[in-house]
């Protein structure tokens, strides 16, 4: 059963190895053919493993689902390697081999339980669709094939992540995840701001996976393994300390990851990507990692009070700040971002309020209608040419299938019934109203988790309205669109696009309507009610001020907190004055440092040597007699010597 | 007779002597305090060989032998003086300098600024070792480019 | 068999001794034939270097990395009781097989290409690069060098390691680039200064113990020598070997060195020559002296964290391609440092990897970043405007692949240093105060972000963005948004030859047309100028590729050889 | 040699002169090196040989008093007045005769003096000879040499022969070298 592990994580690595060696293989065709046929070897390359791939992680949940835990272990070493997997807590554990470090060893293995199938199928399935969707959305790109071996590598390192046994393999996985993030979303680098979304993307994940690799050592050295089981296991012996360090580092790297405050700011940037990569890479999969990880080391953050303090008040910030800024936003996509970063930190509320069934089957509900949500909007800006809203209006004639599609996304973000939304919003609401009386919450803490939870709902209702009506109603403003910038998209045709994205997005669009019914038994009505009422009342209000003029932009409802909201609350201008700029002084600061001083050093050593050389030559001024005086003068000074001490 | 004191004399003499040759700048005076340094020697040489009552006079031979190398050495040396104030117009000591380390580019040295005179000098290897290089205008001038050179 | 097994670390000394003695033998004069015939012989000679280090490795023993094998033990001077004692274990094996791989990669690289590509310093003698001293210097370098990491008596050590440095300062003063000679001069005073120094704490160990032998030196974990001597003798062991190291403050030779030297030079200046200090604090300093080393390890540590910190920064705001990567090397070497700091068998471990995967990494980032400066003319990177992926795409990839690599990503060789280092970091051996070294690491885990902020961003400014046709923009490449604008414009303008680039790109030739001797790569245009990745290159560089990626996802593979011996030094079970 | 050393205090006549006699030799010794006149140092410079020759006879070494008084009064200070004439030096008062060495030119002498008179009073303080007259007579040191040291005055003559030549080639314009 490992082995099918194994090979849903190394094949799209092999895959992506293929693609970015093989596709232009043999040679070096640079023309207009030579590109076409690379590009269609490329998909089929990317596209077929990453199906095999769906396909193993679909049987290993259903088969781990029916009751096969625990019975096969398989070793694959190829170099008499030990296997020693057996069954863990709940699942599967198959180990290839374990690495002397000198001190802690890692056991290079994979688990396969509840967890990691499910969300092994929800990474394999939002692959595949990407690959899919990209083979149409980026026809006649030059730099497909590379494209696609970096979506392959991401899938391999997001399923290596997904089915790692052992934290630091998990972390392996966690980092190439990132690097992936960074070369996709710099995908169109001609454009220098594409190339600075990518650098600060990675560059905010990494800061974060920093403190996530320092937690993996705390949690490490206090377990002495690194094997996710042992550590999960050693949790009842480790002391409160230990466990609040660990977790709290652990979380710095979820924040960074998940696009949670204080490093939620890569994100709506990360939107410079192509939007398959926006849409199913930073909406769906790679920011839910974080949320995976929280999952997967629940208990360890079970037993730390503070950590889940610190996560509520964070997912209560994040939530309804990006919740606002999201209302003010022109570009489609930097509303879906917001969005996102609003949503995930539902997720990491429900984790704080103790439910992490709730967070999860919110996390795939919400991968799935996000992912729907940005397809749809990839769709609707290859037909409009430009991302911004302001460009947009009416285009529910013009794109019939997009609209419907995306006006069922809306509603399962909007948390409307029957959307799956709605089942997976109101768990988490049912979790946080139920942390307010008990869990491990502290009052304030869930008082305040829940008040924003309500209050975004609200909000969230009423972003969504302002983009669907923005979107898709009123009459689209004539203006001369200027030359296309190499970030939006080649066709500018107002109809519906290619099958190859229209499938994905119809075939999203299913469990983005229906998944939530599979838990319709657990729906707490009153809150369902309250939350949906809330809902309505925030799109009620857009609607209403939409109504009165809908040329205009509703955002002009929030008055003067427009400027602050669209700028994101000025988070990022801190960062740049905070730490960009002084890191790049200090930069100039050590430059100068060591030109002047480190290696002034240097050179004044040599020229003080020669400066005292030079005050002896002095004395060599070809006078004779200065000479002869000394000639004397050191006669004496030896004869002196000689009579005194000889 | 006390030996001590023709020998104090002797070393008051030398001591003169002494300063002259370091004090002096003409070099006919420095001349004259080498004779002074010389006639101090020969002082002890006498006195000692009268102290001694030296069966084969050596001291006082010697005497006469240092008098008689007192006396070549002044001819040689004023022939040598001559030749340098031919090819020099000056017979000052510090403003010879053809000894000197070729001086860094910023430091004055005293050099000889003494364009260079006639080359028919008799071709002694001395006047060559004074004068320094014969084809060059000035003794500094390659030898400092070329030092220029190293020290870059 | 086993007898002529134990002739190979003499035979790795000798063969390239002895391809470079060949050369001193006068021949036919240098001509076209000439040429190839010295192309073939560096090649031949390195070749069969390389293909005996590798016997070297499969004949190890890897179920005893510990013991030292192959060894050879001869009388060398009788009367100071100097022997000439080689040997190979854990420690030196992967280092050994570096070292003849790095430099038969460089011979592959001078040799196989055209003679009249760029950057060939091979070329027959009108042109006036000395191809013959080159090759000599280099095999001389290569005995040096493997020398250093076979040698196990501390003055055998010290001979090969000074050996190594007379044939660098050559490489550096007569093929190097415009301030050549400064450098050079500045790289051996530098050093040799640091070797005195090691060579009196050699001689402090050597005066209190009666012994050189290095084996035996280590079995005894410093009994002989009381706490005082011993760290006395660590700090003049570790100042001369940091000077090598380097570790922050006593790097500055190095930007200037790297800068300088030609990209074989350059390549083996990082990828060996500084594993030779390192190597000399898992040989010598740390087993030798065990008392001196706990007492010093906080100051090392320190130093370690702030070269981390330093370099990142000084990177952050380097204008030149290679004074940038040399100034990473002082980073990465601080990881290593930290890892020896820590006195950690997993920190030891972690230096000897980040050791081995530095000089992979690095030695393939100088070698992509001399071809960009072969291709430019130039490695000011403002210079280079950006779109090097558009213009070169393959070596836009590569540097971007070198530059992951060397930022320490999971899965590729340098991120199992840094990171075991880090885990060393946070628990050190006992002894050692561990809130100090929990700081150290966090502050190495700063160091870890703002490495991949430099090398990011230099991607960024590289390769990213559209190409400039003049890459001189010498008076407007001040700040960035200046930048962006002239790239802008120019990427507007047809791009014909604009007056700027001839202007420009004569400060440029003066160089390059006084060390080929023929038109510089910009003269010549851009069809022969900007070729992407050659052959020869792509046949050097592979290689490399293979094994970072090699020991990034398999690190047992060097681990395995490593642990046992580190166990052993560092004393642990 | 060293028996029954008479008192300092109680002077003979001879060291009274020739303490007298040294001390114009000293003195005038001292005016050579001071004086600011070229010519006058050289005349100085005889008073000074004089003075010495007549040590030197109070000394009983009479025949060196005389060779001092013709080679050094009479060859050396000519020889060397012409040398002042033909370098040109100026007639008179000059200023600066002295180069800027003379300080330290004046410590190294006066501890040479120091240093020198030191050791020869430590040395030769209870050293004492009693005069004979005749001992350096002409004859005695005439048959020295010619009995005993003939070969080195051979040598010396070679050498006077030598210097002489010497001097007329460096001296005289019209001889060249071989290029």
């Amino acid at each position: 059963m490992i082995i099918f592990a194994a090979l849903a994580v190394l094949l799209p690595f092999l895959s992506a190895a293929a693609g970015l060696l093989g596709s232009r293989w043999p040679g070096h065709a640079r023309d207009e053919q030579g590109d076409e046929r690379a590009n269609r070897r490329a998909a089929w390359v990317a596209v077929v493993p990453t199906g095999i791939s769906a396909v193993l992680a679909g049987w290993l949940a259903a088969t781990h689902g029916a009751g096969f835990g625990g019975g096969e272990v398989l070793t694959s070493s190829p170099s008499g390697g030990t296997g020693n997997g057996g069954p863990g807590t709940d699942g599967v554990t198959g180990t290839l081999t374990v690495v002397d470090t000198g001190s802690i060893p890692i056991s290079v293995g994979l688990v396969v339980d509840d967890l990691a199938a499910t969300a092994g199928v929800l990474v394999t399935v939002v692959a595949l669709a990407v690959q899919i969707y990209s083979v149409g959305y980026l026809r006649g790109d030059r730099r497909y094939p590379s494209y696609s071996a970096f979506i392959s590598l991401f899938t391999s390192a997001m399923l290596l992540v997904v089915y790692a046994a052992d934290l630091l393999v998990l972390y392996v996985g966690w980092e190439i995840m990132g690097l992936c993030s960074y070369l996709l979303i710099g995908h169109w680098w001609e454009d220098r701001a594409n190339s600075r979304a990518a650098v600060k993307a990675f560059l905010v994940t990494r800061l974060g996976d920093v403190g996530f690799l320092f937690g993996i050592f705390v949690l490490g050295a206090a377990a002495d393994s690194f094997k996710i089981n042992d550590v999960l296991a050693a949790v009842p012996q480790m002391s409160s300390g230990t466990l609040i360090a660990a977790t709290l580092l652990l979380l710095a790297g979820v924040a960074g990851k998940s696009a949670q405050v204080p490093l939620h700011t890569w994100l709506p940037d990360a939107m410079a990507g192509p939007t398959p990569i926006s849409a199913l890479i930073h909406a769906a999969t790679m920011v839910a990692a974080g949320i995976f990880i929280v999952a997967r080391l629940y208990p360890a953050f079970l037993a730390a009070g503070p950590t889940l303090d610190v996560l509520a008040v964070l997912a209560a910030l994040g939530m309804l700040g990006a919740a606002l800024a999201a209302l003010a936003q022109d570009d489609l996509k930097r509303v879906l971002a917001y969005s996102t970063i609003s949503q995930l930190a539902y997720m990491a509320a429900a984790l704080a309020a103790g439910s992490d069934s709730a967070a999860i089957f919110h996390l795939v509900t919400h991968g799935a209608f996000k992912a729907l949500l940005f397809l749809c909007a990839g769709a609707v800006i290859h037909a409009v040419g430009s991302n911004l809203m302001s460009m947009m209006g009416g285009l529910r004639k013009e794109l019939p299938i997009t609209f419907v599609t995306m006006t069922i996304g809306f509603a399962a973000l909007m948390g409307l019934p029957p959307a799956s939304g709605f089942f997976s919003k109101d768990e988490v609401l049912a979790a946080v109203e139920q942390a307010v009386s008990q869990g491990p919450l502290t009052d304030a803490a869930a008082l305040l988790l829940y008040g924003s939870a309500l209050a975004t709902v609200a909000v969230t209702g009423a972003y969504s309205t302002r983009a669907w009506l923005r979107t898709f109603f009123g009459t689209r403003p004539i203006v001369a669109l200027p030359e296309p910038a190499p970030g939006t998209a080649r066709v500018i045709e107002t109809h519906e696009a290619p099958a190859t994205m229209k499938w994905p997005i119809i075939v999203l669009a299913v469990p983005a309507l229906l998944l939530g019914l599979v838990r319709i038994a657990d729906v707490h009505w009153g809150t369902a009610g309250l939350s949906v009422a809330v809902a309505l009342l925030g799109a009620g209000a857009v609607y209403a001020v939409w109504r009165s003029d809908p040329l205009s932009d509703p955002a002009r409802m929030l008055g003067p907190l427009r400027a602050p909201c669209e700028r994101a609350f000025y988070v990022d201008s801190v960062y740049q004055w905070v730490f960009a700029r002084p890191v790049l002084a200090l930069a100039r600061l050590v430059v100068r440092t060591d030109d002047r001083v480190v290696d002034g050093a240097v050179r004044g050593s040599g020229r003080v040597t020669l400066g005292l050389s030079g005050l002896v030559r002095l004395t060599q001024n070809g006078n004779a007699q200065l000479y002869v005086t000394g000639l004397l003068a050191g006669v004496l000074l030896i004869s002196v010597g000689a009579v005194m001490f000889g | 007779m006390h030996v001590v004191y023709p020998a104090i004399v002797s070393a008051l003499l030398f001591s003169i002597g002494v300063y002259g040759v370091l004090a002096r700048r003409n070099t006919i005076l420095v001349l004259m305090s080498v004779e002074l340094m010389l006639n101090a020697v020969n002082l002890n040489l006498v006195v000692f060989d009268v102290w001694l009552r030296d069966r084969l006079h050596g001291g006082q031979v010697l005497t006469l032998f240092v008098i008689v190398i007192a006396a070549a050495e002044i001819g040689l040396g004023l022939a040598i003086v001559l030749a340098l104030y031919r090819n020099r117009q000056t017979v000052d000591l510090d403003h010879l300098r053809a000894l000197a380390e070729p001086s860094p580019p910023g430091v004055t040295a005293t050099s000889d600024a003494t364009p260079g005179t006639d080359p028919a000098i008799p071709g002694t290897a001395l006047a060559h070792a004074t004068s320094g290089d014969e084809t060059a205008p000035s003794a500094a001038g390659p030898e400092r480019t070329s030092g220029r050179r190293e020290d870059s | 068999m086993t007898s002529l097994m134990n002739w190979l670390p003499i035979m790795l000394l000798g063969v390239p001794l002895a391809g470079a003695v060949a050369l001193i033998v006068p021949s036919r004069p240098d001509g076209a034939a000439g040429g190839r015939s010295l192309r073939v012989h560096g090649l031949a000679v390195s070749g069969i270097t390389f293909a005996l280090s590798v016997v070297l490795a499969v004949a190890f023993d890897y179920g005893d990395a510990a013991r030292v094998q192959f060894e050879t033990d001869m009388a060398w001077i009788p009367g100071l009781d100097l022997r000439f004692h080689l040997g190979v274990d854990g420690i030196s094996l992967p280092l050994v097989v570096l070292t003849a791989l790095l430099t038969f990669l460089c011979f592959v690289y001078l040799s196989w290409g055209k003679a009249d590509g760029p950057g060939q310093l091979l070329r027959p003698a009108p042109a006036g690069t000395r191809p013959r001293a080159l090759v000599f210097t280099l095999l001389v370098l290569e005995v040096g060098m493997i020398g250093t990491f076979l040698a196990l008596d501390l003055l055998l050590f010290f001979v090969f390691f000074e050996i190594v440095l007379i044939p660098m300062y050559f490489v550096i003063a007569i093929w190097g680039g415009r301030a050549r000679r400064t450098a050079a001069i500045k790289f051996i005073l530098y050093t040799l200064l640091g070797s005195v120094v090691l060579l009196l704490g050699l001689l402090l160990i050597w005066a209190q113990t009666g012994t050189l032998d290095v084996i035996a030196l280590a079995r005894a974990q410093g009994t002989g020598m009381s706490r005082s001597v011993q760290i006395i003798a660590f700090v003049a062991v570790g100042i001369g070997l940091a000077v090598k190291t380097p570790m922050w403050p006593l790097h500055t030779w190095l930007p200037d060195a790297h800068t300088e030297a030609p990209t074989v030079g350059s390549v083996l200046l990082a990828g060996v020559l500084l594993k030779m200090g390192t190597y000399g604090f898992a040989r010598i300093a740390i087993p030798v002296l065990p008392d001196g080393a706990a007492a010093v390890a906080p100051w090392l540590g320190a130093f370690a964290v702030v070269g981390i910190i330093y370099g990142a920064l000084a990177c952050l705001a380097q204008r030149d391609l290679k004074r940038m990567i040399a100034y990473s090397s002082i980073g990465h070497m601080g990881f290593v440092l930290l890892g020896f700091a820590t006195l950690t068998p997993v920190g030891v471990n972690a230096a000897l990897f980040g050791n081995i995967a530095h000089g992979l990494i690095t030695g393939l980032l100088f070698f992509v970043a001399g071809a960009v400066k072969e291709r430019y003319g130039t490695a000011d990177m403002p210079a280079l405007g950006g779109g090097m992926l558009s213009r070169l795409p393959h070596l836009g990839s590569l540097l971007t692949f070198a530059c992951i690599a060397s930022l320490g990503l999971p899965g590729l060789a340098g991120f199992w240093g840094e990171m075991l280092a880090l885990l060393g970091a946070f628990e050190p051996a006992p002894g050692l105060s561990r809130p100090l070294f929990l700081t150290f690491m966090a502050v190495g885990g700063i160091g870890a972000v703002l490495t991949a902020a430099y090398f990011l961003v230099m991607l960024s400014r590289v390769t990213h963005g559209r190409p400039v046709d003049t890459v001189h923009v010498p008076a407007l490449a001040g700040s960035g948004p200046a930048e962006e604008a002239v790239a802008a414009d120019y990427g507007t303008l047809p791009l014909t030859g604009t007056s700027g680039a001839g202007a420009g790109g004569s400060a440029d030739e003066d160089d390059s047309g006084r060390r080929d001797g023929q038109p510089g790569p910009r003269a010549a245009g851009d069809a022969a100028g900007f070729r992407d990745v050659m052959r020869h290159e792509l046949v050097a560089w592979t290689p490399l590729v293979g094994l970072i990626l090699l020991f990034g996802l398999w690190p047992k593979a060097l681990l395995l050889v490593t642990d046992p011996v580190v166990r052993t030094l560092v004393g642990a079970p | 040699m060293t028996e029954a050393v008479p008192s300092y205090l109680s002077p003979t006549g001879q060291e009274i002169i020739f303490l007298l006699l040294g001390a114009v030799a000293v003195g005038s010794g001292l005016l050579v090196v001071t004086t600011r006149q070229l010519v006058h140092a050289a005349l100085w410079l005889v008073v000074c040989f004089g003075a010495l020759a007549g040590c030197y006879l109070v000394l009983t070494a009479e025949f060196v008093a005389w060779v001092q008084v013709l080679i050094y009064v009479g060859a050396v200070v000519v020889l060397l007045l012409f040398g002042i004439m033909l370098t040109r030096a100026p007639i008179g008062r000059s200023a600066d005769l002295d180069s800027g060495n003379k300080i330290v030119a004046a410590v190294v002498a006066v501890a040479t003096a120091a240093v020198l008179v030191t050791v020869v009073i430590d040395g030769f303080r209870t050293a004492y000879t009693p005069l004979d007259p005749g001992a350096g007579a002409a004859k005695e040191l005439g048959s020295a040499i010619f009995r005993n040291w003939v070969l080195p005055f051979e040598a010396l003559s070679v050498l006077l022969l030598a210097a002489l030549i010497g001097a007329i080639v460096i001296s005289r314009t019209d001889i060249r070298g071989r290029d």
